[in-house]
């Protein structure tokens, strides 16, 4: 069940690396630490009508974290804060168990981390720091 | 529901190892009921790890029923959500951890409200705090039975007031707090209130919404569960704007030698390797507990209670410390024969396989508004019976022929 | 003495549950061994009752056997007294103990001597000490092979410094800190030394009196012993000097609402109902480990490691944290391999049945020292063998081949 | 074994009370309070070259605690201060199960004590109060 984790499609995504990077000038920019192994992502956003118009992500982090930071990159333009803030909870009912077609195909393959309850962390930390980075970057 | 004393007994394995024992000391501690002992045993040599994100399979177990014995200690006090649930390793440390973090926030002048029916552990960190920061302390008086005597509350809790802190009964007495007017006067001082559950809990779920409490503080090992454990609860707004008090592993956000971030709650305040076989075995008890026919139970007690109270009333020289009649008071009666120290009692008492406690109590404030030393404690617990108390009457009778 | 790991993993009933783990955690924790399993059960079922003079039987039997653990703790330390043996819920409420009670008493520009290896146990409570008191924390750094960097010791510890806190043994590098010099700079300078022995004591029994420190901590949990208890140990003219930190039950001279004087060490220290069961394990886990082979299981660990270091070694992109050679250090092993982030490392090897944490390890400024954000950490206990460590290379280069 | 505890020798020594009282000018007074069950012994002691002249002691205590102040009361007298702190250590070495004749024939009805450890400090606490009280005398 463990390897399961790590199937083609995550290996992929995570090294694709989709939206590493930094933006020149951000509107937003926000950092999420993992207190308990120490991970790091930071994120910036530029927006337009409150909506994500550029992302770039930072991320030291595991496989899991790279993955979702780069399912991010990939799918995050137009999202405004009430929906990033909803991509989130999405994400985390995923991880518990919930039934409901993801938002993006991509977001699939993080199932498999739903009987690792301490791994859940890992696939929410970017999803955290893009609802704060959108927050910030709405909220100037 | 039915309840039969002789079958909860059977729950208890050390009952069960000593037959002829009368234990009558549960206020001190509870015996460890048989679900908080095997919760031990399946953790300790199935599923032993730290906890904090360990990623193989033990740990993932491990980590799972330390957090889930966080939501049962949750359904036990009726608390919004786990997360309000803060592991300590015990009342004690609750409180302390209650009188550093949030009364390190006080300014000289400000006062701090207790009862003279406290525990020592809860009166102590208090009268400490007082010598760190320069609070006064200020004390409910008591009755003559023992009650909390709230006739002139609002002389007491003045607007300088920032917390009470009260025991939601006494473990001397029995006598159960009036928590309402107590909760209004402190809500109207705009102060925080604490209340130590140490000898409520084992008498049935709580309910800490209806209570309108901050912070609420109880034991593991005097709910039947193991040494070593007890619970912080704290409201979510109440905990989030507290500082941590202790520092080390777990309740970190991001560490430096420069500096410091620190976690949510309840993390923040669970610094270093939490007492987690403990944990997980309290809320197995808890959950075990919730499910017993609270009803019948506090009927059976309080028959007991009563039958000892009538008991002891006929003695000669006999004086209570508490209420003489069952009403908002727990099954623990204290009381005094004339010429009889309580320690010389106690030893005969035990020649009749009476386990009870004499002395002060760790409650001497209580003791001088008495004017005694001490007192005899019997204290009931579901598993007890009318021989259990027949058993305490006979072997005071013989003190009473002994050592007159 | 001969010793066979084999015969050694029968004391675990764990292991004897999980016939294939290869259980590679026990810098987190160990397991328990059967004699505190035996003591716990014994304990609870038996003669379960608070301590603190009660006067009948079964707390006679339970003071008995917590006083008992105190002494058997003092034998495994080679502590002049059980006086000086103090228990606490662990080595993090050891330490805080100590940030409290003695660092209460430094005043602004006082120094404490820490170093970058220490745990985050050992260094957050000194951050918050530096935030009440306003003394000033000064590091001893790391050379690159983790061991602590003594060469400019004199300028670390100045005449301003009052304590130097150092772990014993890294839980991270197994770096043995070389306490002599340390000690004697220490004194040079008036200070007091407090040693956290959390990784050390599982490893063998200490001498106190030889290390010359003050103050020792460590905690059951990794002591293959309960979680939920562990010891301060401190020279009896230390812990008299020191006020108390909790208040509370058991730690009393006399209350009255006004004012509260304090009991002698070791009991000041110990506020409330202690860990009754879980001293009395770890004082039979102690008492067990004392009658080991330590030499030969030393032989054995050190073979292990070496083993794991040398097989390490050979795999592409790997970097260690710590000492390469097995002199000075305990068999604690940790690593990284280059694009393979700890956590993922683990969750492969965890597939392959072998526990191993990844991660900060409560350790981030020695993290930051080596520019990582984690490491993947493999600690070895007796009960280990050639097939665990085995199993973790094999694990690894399945997890460079997957996951790359 | 309990019931041992008290025989008759115990609980007439406890009766007889001797030398409870005050002294109206004592040159020294001590308190022994016991942290555990708050039993409370004050002993005034008067000394003639450093020897105890007239004593008095004031009980709050078990009866183990009285019977150990009245044989105090009957035999302190032309003890020193290295003599009470002696009869201290051989109080608690009797209690600890020292085959050895006490100092006085009463001492011996504490041998029933030995098993229960727990009311030694009520023994003690009568001898502990006499040594801090001749110490006290002495050192003025
Ligand atoms: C060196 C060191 N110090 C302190 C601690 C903290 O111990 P505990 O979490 O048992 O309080 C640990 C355990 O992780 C450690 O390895
Ligand atoms: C009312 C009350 N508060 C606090 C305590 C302290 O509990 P613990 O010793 O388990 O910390 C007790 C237990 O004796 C108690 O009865």
């Amino acid at each position: 069940m463990n390897e399961d984790l790590y199937q083609q499609a995550i290996l992929d995504l995570a090294k694709s690396a989709d939206g590493a990077g930094r933006l020149a000038a951000p509107d937003g920019t926000a950092q999420g630490d993992s207190p308990l192994c120490g991970d790091r992502v930071r994120m910036d956003v530029k927006l337009d009508g409150g909506r994500i118009a550029a992302l770039a992500h930072e991320v030291k982090g595991c496989l899991l974290c790279r993955a979702a930071a780069a399912a991010i990159g990939r799918h995050a333009a137009g999202l405004d804060a009430a929906q990033a803030a909803e991509l989130r909870a999405e994400v985390a009912a995923l991880l518990s168990g919930a039934d409901a077609a993801p938002a993006w195909p991509e977001l699939k393959c993080f199932e498999p981390v739903r009987p690792h309850r301490n791994r859940h962390g890992c696939v929410l930390l970017p999803f955290d720091t893009l609802r704060d980075a959108i927050e910030k970057a709405a909220g100037r | 529901m039915k309840f039969s004393a002789h079958e909860w007994r059977g729950h208890f394995p050390l009952l069960a190892n000593h037959p002829r024992l009368h234990y009558l000391d549960n206020a001190a501690t509870g015996q460890l009921c048989a679900a908080a002992f095997d919760a031990v045993t399946h953790h300790e040599l199935t599923q032993r790890a730290n906890v904090l994100r360990g990623t193989y399979k033990l740990a993932e177990a491990a980590d799972a029923a330390y957090e889930q014995a966080r939501r049962q200690a949750a359904a036990y006090l009726n608390a919004a959500s786990a997360d309000e649930v803060v592991f300590t390793s015990g009342t004690t440390a609750a409180i302390n951890l209650v009188a550093h973090a949030f009364g390190d926030t006080l300014q000289a002048g400000d006062e701090v409200v207790l009862s003279l029916a406290e525990h020592h552990s809860n009166l102590v960190p208090w009268q400490m705090l007082r010598g760190r920061r320069g609070v006064a302390l200020r004390f409910i008086r008591l009755a003559d039975d023992g009650r909390l005597d709230l006739a002139r509350l609002d002389e007491i809790v003045t607007p300088r007031c920032r917390l009470v802190a009260v025991t939601h009964a006494s473990n001397v007495t029995g006598a159960v707090s009036d928590l309402v007017p107590i909760v209004a006067a402190a809500r109207a001082a705009g102060a925080r209130v604490l209340v130590d559950g140490a000898q409520m809990v084992q008498h049935g779920p709580v309910d800490v919404a209806a209570l309108d409490a901050d912070f609420y503080a109880f034991s593991g090992h005097k709910a039947f569960a193991p040494n070593g454990v007890g619970v912080l609860w704290g409201r979510a707004e109440a905990l989030a704007a507290l500082p941590p008090f202790l520092g080390g592993g777990g309740m970190i956000g991001r560490v430096t030698a420069e500096e410091t971030t620190y976690a949510a709650p309840p993390r923040r305040f669970e610094a270093g390797t939490p007492p987690i076989a403990q944990a997980v075995a309290l809320g197995a008890a808890l959950d075990w507990l919730r499910a017993q026919p609270w009803e019948a139970m506090r009927a059976h007690t309080t028959h007991l209670a009563q039958r000892l109270l009538d008991g002891l009333a006929v003695l000669p020289g006999l004086t209570f410390l508490g209420p003489r009649e069952m009403t908002e008071r727990l099954p623990i009666v204290a009381f005094n024969l004339a010429g009889i120290h309580p320690h010389d009692a106690c030893q005969v008492l035990d020649a009749h396989h009476v386990a009870v406690r004499g002395g002060h109590h760790c409650a001497q404030p209580l003791m001088d508004r008495f004017g005694v030393e001490g007192a005899v404690r019997a204290s009931l617990a579901p598993y007890n019976t009318e021989a259990d108390v027949d058993a305490l009457l006979e072997g005071l009778k013989d003190a009473q022929r002994k050592l007159k």
